[in-house]
């Protein structure tokens, strides 16, 4: 396939400059923005010192995309925004706008090309996701199908403002968590759920048997000889599925079909307005894998959106109106079933206990 | 135990294309399909359609096909590429290998459409022309590659100005928000630091040299747009150390069109800081600990305040191993103009207690809770101040040998 | 190691007792003086001029002179009893058994006079004369008896109606705040619980049956002023479950008398559950988390609830040996009319599991910490209640295999 | 000098039956309680539904009281109440009083006795403390003469009720902390900083081994052979002088006058008035022994109150008011430094640390 290879090896060069792709508005008033204004759902403008302006429109991405897409989005930068745009933290395109004309009939053909525009302010964005059975070995579950089937159901959430505060939703196919899904309003992470099935034939060949041991949290992976090969076991009541072991050893796979699945966690956040940083807390501990289009996750993400959006005040984040209202009136609201495996068990449990009489009854 | 028995996928259509009546159903809908991304692909590249037909055997088993992958990279580099391989190689031959190249975005993920189409035009040549833009950690994803395309792709990369990103036990792509590019908020230059650190370290990002990986996340503001705090061994977040810059008649006129101030403004600061007369906003800065709330909501009239720079967090992570972490104060301000030094000198000083006392994939963070603060604060040579903790301690097990019982 | 040189106290005075010039600066100052408590005893004693002489010593040299007590108590008790030794015999004869007397409190610390003429009478009799009125735990604490006094003393206690506190790994003096002896604000009445239960356990509480101690603390309402949160093993912490009862009138008055209601008050509530227009106060009752703050300054216009009880909380303790704790929540109410049965069967549970996997000095908290409350409540048979956590679990560890994978 | 010993041995009968003790007023309103009044610093009234009204005079004491004084009390109930009267959970007696024309003359009684009135409501009530040198084998410091110390300093903040809030101060002379001192608005702890001294000779004979080792939190404990007897040793660099080998074993004793001594903690509490209980938290780790006054301790505990005075808003607890304007100001205000040791480096240490950019500069 490959054509024009350069004479001269090239490295560590690093990335492109970024001055480069910088629109001239952007370049022109680079660090002296005064403030922006909120046009519409995906439409935000901002407006320089100089009075200068550039409005920003925001489209909802699958983020896997093809060359074909990125091309798409390439012509639609040279026929609006001279030739500029970027992508933002949560895998958004944004392009990037010097002319308030030219808002309009972008938007209108991102609609038409299938890219809803939207995600800013008081809406759901997107779905920071991982790669499940597309591309990673390590998933319990896909992660595109489940993200897909989802954000069809947010759709409006996206492309409205009209939730109490920003929604981040994540979405990560095991407890590697690529991403900050344990910081995020909503989380939908993939659990194994059966220790690993150690390959006694290969361990010794692949792995590296005392980095193996430490490698789990818990202590449960010993030595064993197992058919007179030099192995591991399981003590299969330490083992609480982290596939920490597997990341090290080829040879300690956990994908089970019958256990996988899904949890869903709540009440996380990053940004340090009003509250402090927070960890996602568990609501749902299982929903078996149900796909392509995992009705029981939808509903519960649904769900937990639906009571939010009714109780929450102004500006308050999925965590702040949890702490306000106290999780035993999110169980009741939500209708979901509160179990022993709600209750931290792991390193720091005991500083999760109630500590005081402050109940609301 | 793993099941053994090999289910054939889906019968063939026509085309000798595998059907894939479960993925199809994931066309359907308002929000953009993956699946439709995947089969546009399949105009340009064969392996497209391999990627589905596995994709749908794994939807209609509830499991991956891929195998763990083995160390592929590119000469001389010690990573930027994830290699994966098909555990079913002969029913979906195309992407028997079908490793992802992690391609360093440029800061802030700003693009010309010529270097877009570049791009495409290089991993038309040369890959399965499917993309993430972008992965987690920030980098231009391209996905699907052969072992063989990847030196090729990689030079083809170079020569037009891109290069790799991290992977492994490494210096990751550092990534940023979009700072002062378009956001009045930015207290430093976002953009400027993560393109200057990038390129300093080149060779820790190319050349795995640490006991883990090693991330680094820039946010112009405490909204942490790019979610540093959850998420990098090294979080630099811009801040203020004088007043919020107020301009009172942008607040009357922010009350004028129906913001209420004294519900969604003062009784929102996490410290009340704040007082609305029904005319005048009052802050009272000393109490103010810089959150950022009153500035999103009175987003015309408030502004972080002039003496810019950054608070510097250390050891946000996911779960793996001993529990996530959110990231902990270690500086709590520097000035914006030695924010470059500082962040350098600190990080080189980090590296080399990493380096001698991180056990392997412990990362910085891991280290600190085993070690302690304390002992991990005389390794890198600062002095302890109050900021770096939410509060002194609540036992009296002190060990106070160090002073030989005099403190 | 030890310092083993011996210094003598002070020379004597011409009166044969020791010189304590250290100690004598603690009769001036206006706080009343233990110095001359001890002096006034020493009227009545011998023992007295002793310990003064011994603490005089210990004030010299910086150092305490007790030995490690060893096991002392009357007949039949395993406990009631701390024994005490001097380390310096010699020097003070009077003081070198000085042990002390545990004697359980009637509920709620109230006496007549001429039940405390009785108690000084016994003591005068058989002890040192010196008291504290009363120990931490709630006992009433006769200090200074030898050994050969403690069955006589014993005895003349029961006679007159009094009997021994606990010590050891037994079940301590249960203790309790006033309530509805005084206090409008009681929800259950908790010098009777505490008398019913003292009287209750008087076997656990004079034969320690245990791994290590176990306090239980009664009071009336979440102002808790016994402390129970902080230091008993079971904490019973009156509350309400329906809404604050609330006199308009009385708010109008408070406010004229000048309270400033909006700031003192509503500003205050944990979770802002109160509104005030200058005119009437609201409560949004499913909002309050009972904490008391309004109705403890608006304290002649709110109350509790009608509908009360009590919410039940354990493992509270000091450091020794992993970490301090505060109680948590195990149920999060009980009708007030259902407390001793409750109570009963409750603690009844707690004590088997307690008495099975306990290990030797370890609290009723720290097996919880140790064993995980999800086992606990297995345990003690108890279904889990999102009140008894402050949050659930943030780590995605989850071990699910009682159900097999499946929940 | 025992007399009149019963015939027949008496046991387990438990405590006296309080109702004989109340006071007429309080058996025939018992429960039924309406109110109270804030009479004076000291006085309080409490109204019943049925009108009447029990007026409760607390008076300071040192806790560690002679038969003399006891009935000097008791004389004084006689007079005034109906010979009731009570102690609180502070330690403190309380005389009630069914006629508000008593309480003066009471007053005037007590104070001539030395015994001040006080502690009510936002006053600083009596320090809840231990045994000390007086009584106790393990004491760090004696905790009686402290006390005496700091309440002399503090006489004024009991007879007045000007603080923003109420504070307890608490004192234990140990790390046993015999009270609440791990949650009290201020507590003085007793600390050593020396490892125990172990006796080899008669270790054997007076403790149990295996118990020994396993008391220690720190696992410092191991077993030794010490001039030829079975003994044990303690790595020194693990030890952190928490005193429960000792408490198990006599031949670990920690006293050391050179290196015994007092820590203040602050912000602790236990009510649930507003926040939840909170821990007590470390503010100056060491001051040396310096009887019979403790000059720097005194200092200390006035600084705390003096800036804390000044600075909280109405109700405030010292610990609401720290958690208000943070650590770092407290440090500034108290001019305390902040070292290392204030760092946590025990078991959940890492949950200590500052997760978040709120920072007050
Ligand atoms: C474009 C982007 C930065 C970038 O370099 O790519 C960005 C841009 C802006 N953010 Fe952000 N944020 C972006 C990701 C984030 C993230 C990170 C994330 O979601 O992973 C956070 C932290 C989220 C969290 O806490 O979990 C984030 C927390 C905020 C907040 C705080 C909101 C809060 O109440 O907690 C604000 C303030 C606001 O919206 O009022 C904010 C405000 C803004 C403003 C208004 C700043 C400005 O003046 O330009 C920008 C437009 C926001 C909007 O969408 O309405 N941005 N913002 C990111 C867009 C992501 C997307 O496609 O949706
Ligand atoms: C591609 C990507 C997910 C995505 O879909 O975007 C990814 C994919 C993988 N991650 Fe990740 N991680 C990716 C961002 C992250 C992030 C987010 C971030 O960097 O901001 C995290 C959480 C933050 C953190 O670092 O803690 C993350 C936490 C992990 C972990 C857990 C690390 C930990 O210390 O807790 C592992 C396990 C490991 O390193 O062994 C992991 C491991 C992996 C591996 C390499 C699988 C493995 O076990 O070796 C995955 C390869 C998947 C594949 O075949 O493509 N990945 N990973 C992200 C990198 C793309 C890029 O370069 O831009
Ligand atoms: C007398 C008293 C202090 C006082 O001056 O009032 C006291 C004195 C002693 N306590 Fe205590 N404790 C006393 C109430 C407490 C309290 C408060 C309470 O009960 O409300 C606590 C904290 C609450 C708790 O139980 O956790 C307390 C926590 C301890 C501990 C640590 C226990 C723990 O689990 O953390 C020890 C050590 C031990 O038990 O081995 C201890 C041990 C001791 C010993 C027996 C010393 C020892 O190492 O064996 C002390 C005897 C002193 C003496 O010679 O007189 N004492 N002790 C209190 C009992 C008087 C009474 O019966 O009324
Ligand atoms: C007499 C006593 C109960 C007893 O059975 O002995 C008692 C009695 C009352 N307490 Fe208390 N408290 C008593 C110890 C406590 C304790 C326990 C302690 O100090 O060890 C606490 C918890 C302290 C803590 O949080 O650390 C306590 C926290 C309260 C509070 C909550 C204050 C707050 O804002 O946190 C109130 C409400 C108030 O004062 O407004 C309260 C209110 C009251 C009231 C007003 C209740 C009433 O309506 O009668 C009583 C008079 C209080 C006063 O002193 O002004 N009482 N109170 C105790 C007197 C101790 C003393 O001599 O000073
Ligand atoms: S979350 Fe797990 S399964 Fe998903 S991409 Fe990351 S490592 Fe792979
Ligand atoms: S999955 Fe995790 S807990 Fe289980 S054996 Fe592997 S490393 Fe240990
Ligand atoms: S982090 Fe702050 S500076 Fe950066 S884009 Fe977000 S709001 Fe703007
Ligand atoms: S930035 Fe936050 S803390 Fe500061 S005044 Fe505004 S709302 Fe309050
Ligand atoms: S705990 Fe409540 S009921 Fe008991 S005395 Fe205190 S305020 Fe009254
Ligand atoms: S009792 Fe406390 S939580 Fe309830 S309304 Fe009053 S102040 Fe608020
Ligand atoms: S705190 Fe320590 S020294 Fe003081 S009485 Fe309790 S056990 Fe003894
Ligand atoms: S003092 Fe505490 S830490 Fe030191 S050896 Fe004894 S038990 Fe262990």
């Amino acid at each position: 396939m490959s054509t024009a290879i350069p004479a001269k090896r090239i490295t560590d060069i690093g990335p492109p400059h970024y001055e480069q792709f910088l629109h001239p508005v952007i370049k022109r008033n680079y660090g002296k923005w005064r403030y922006h204004e909120k046009v519409a759902p995906g439409v935000l403008c901002h407006v320089a010192e100089s009075g200068e302006r550039i409005y920003t429109v925001r489209a909802g991405s699958p983020r896997l995309l093809s060359i074909q897409t990125l091309r798409n989005f390439a012509d639609l930068a040279d026929r609006y925004c001279e030739g500029y745009l970027r992508f933002t933290s949560r895998h958004n395109v944004e392009f990037l706008l010097a002319s308030q004309e030219n808002v309009e009939p972008l938007k209108s053909e991102l609609f038409a090309l299938g890219f809803p525009v939207g995600g800013t302010n008081n809406s759901i964005s997107n779905i920071v996701h991982t790669q499940g059975w597309v591309h990673c070995h390590s998933a319990a579950t896909d992660a595109s199908g489940v993200v897909k089937a989802v954000m069809d159901a947010l759709y409006d959430r996206f492309t409205h403002e009209d939730l109490p505060g920003k929604v981040r939703v994540a979405m990560a196919c095991c407890l590697n968590m690529c991403g900050a899904v344990h910081c995020s309003d909503i989380a939908i992470l993939g659990v194994h759920r059966t220790p690993p099935q150690i390959k006694h034939d290969n361990l010794r060949k692949v792995c590296e048997v005392p980095t193996l041991i430490s490698s789990c949290p818990t202590g449960a992976i010993r030595a064993a000889t197992v058919n007179g090969n030099a192995s591991v076991e399981v003590v299969e009541e330490q083992c609480m599925f982290c596939g920490n072991c597997y990341t090290v050893c080829p040879a300690m796979p956990l994908n089970n079909p019958e256990t996988d699945g899904l949890s869903i966690w709540v009440g996380g956040k990053v940004s340090n307005a009003r509250s402090e940083p927070m960890f996602t807390k568990l609501a749902v501990p299982f929903i078996p894998n149900n796909p392509p289009r995992w009705p029981e996750v939808v509903e519960a993400v649904l769900k937990i959106i639906d009571v939010y959006a009714k109780g929450a005040r102004k500006y308050e984040r999925v965590g702040e109106w949890i702490e306000r209202i106290g999780w035993p009136r999110f169980f009741q609201l939500t209708g979901f079933e509160f179990t022993r495996y709600h209750i931290d068990d792991f390193k720091h449990a005991g500083l999760s206990y109630a500590r005081s009489a402050h109940i609301r009854y | 135990m793993e099941t053994e028995e090999r289910i054939v996928a889906s019968p063939e259509d026509v085309s000798g294309k595998p059907e894939t009546p479960l993925l199809d159903q994931l066309e359907q809908g308002p929000w953009p399909s993956f699946v439709k991304e995947i089969k546009s692909a399949a105009q340009a590249s064969e392996m497209p359609a391999d990627l589905l037909g596995q994709v749908e055997l794994s939807y209609k088993q509830k499991k991956g096909h891929w195998k763990h992958g083995g160390i592929v990279s590119v000469r001389g580099y010690g990573g930027g590429v994830i290699g994966r391989y098909s555990d079913e190689p002969e029913q979906f031959p195309k992407v028997s290998q079908f490793h992802t190249i992690r391609v360093n975005q440029p800061s802030g993920w700003f693009y010309s459409s010529q270097a877009l189409r570049t791009l495409c035009d290089i991993w038309e040549r040369h890959g399965s022309g499917l993309t993430n833009m972008h992965g987690a950690t920030g980098d231009i994803v391209l996905m699907g590659a052969t072992t063989a395309e990847l030196e090729p792709t990689f030079n083809e990369l170079t020569a037009a100005g891109f290069d790799l990103g991290g992977s492994g036990s490494a210096m990751r792509t550092p990534s940023c928000c979009v700072g002062e590019g378009r956001c009045e908020w930015s207290c430093y230059d976002t953009m400027k630091l993560c393109n200057d650190l990038t390129q300093q370290y080149q060779d820790e990002i190319h050349r795995p040299p640490f006991p883990y990986k090693f991330k680094i996340k820039m946010s112009g503001c405490p909204n942490d747009c790019v979610a540093a705090a959850a998420r990098s061994d090294l979080a630099i977040i811009g801040t203020w150390k004088d007043s919020i810059q107020q301009d009172d008649a942008a607040v009357a006129q922010h009350a004028a069109e129906g913001v209420d101030i004294q519900k969604d403004v003062c009784d929102r600061c996490p410290t009340h800081a704040m007082d609305w007369d029904g005319q005048h906003l009052t802050i009272r800065n000393e109490d103010c600990v810089r959150c950022m709330h009153c500035i999103n909501v009175l987003h015309k009239a408030l502004r972080p305040g002039k003496e810019q720079g950054a608070v510097i967090l250390v050891g946000a992570k996911a779960p793996i191993i001993q529990g996530a972490l959110l990231a902990s104060v270690l500086i709590p301000f520097v000035p914006k103009e030695e924010l470059h030094e500082t962040v350098t000198e600190l990080v080189s000083r980090i590296w080399d207690f990493w380096g001698e006392y991180g056990k392997n994939r412990e990362r910085v963070g891991e280290l600190i809770q085993r070690v302690g603060l304390p002992a991990f604060l005389d390794g890198i040579g600062l002095d302890p101040v109050p900021e770096m903790v939410a509060a002194p301690r609540d036992n009296p097990y002190i060990y106070a040998h160090e002073t030989g019982g005099e403190k």
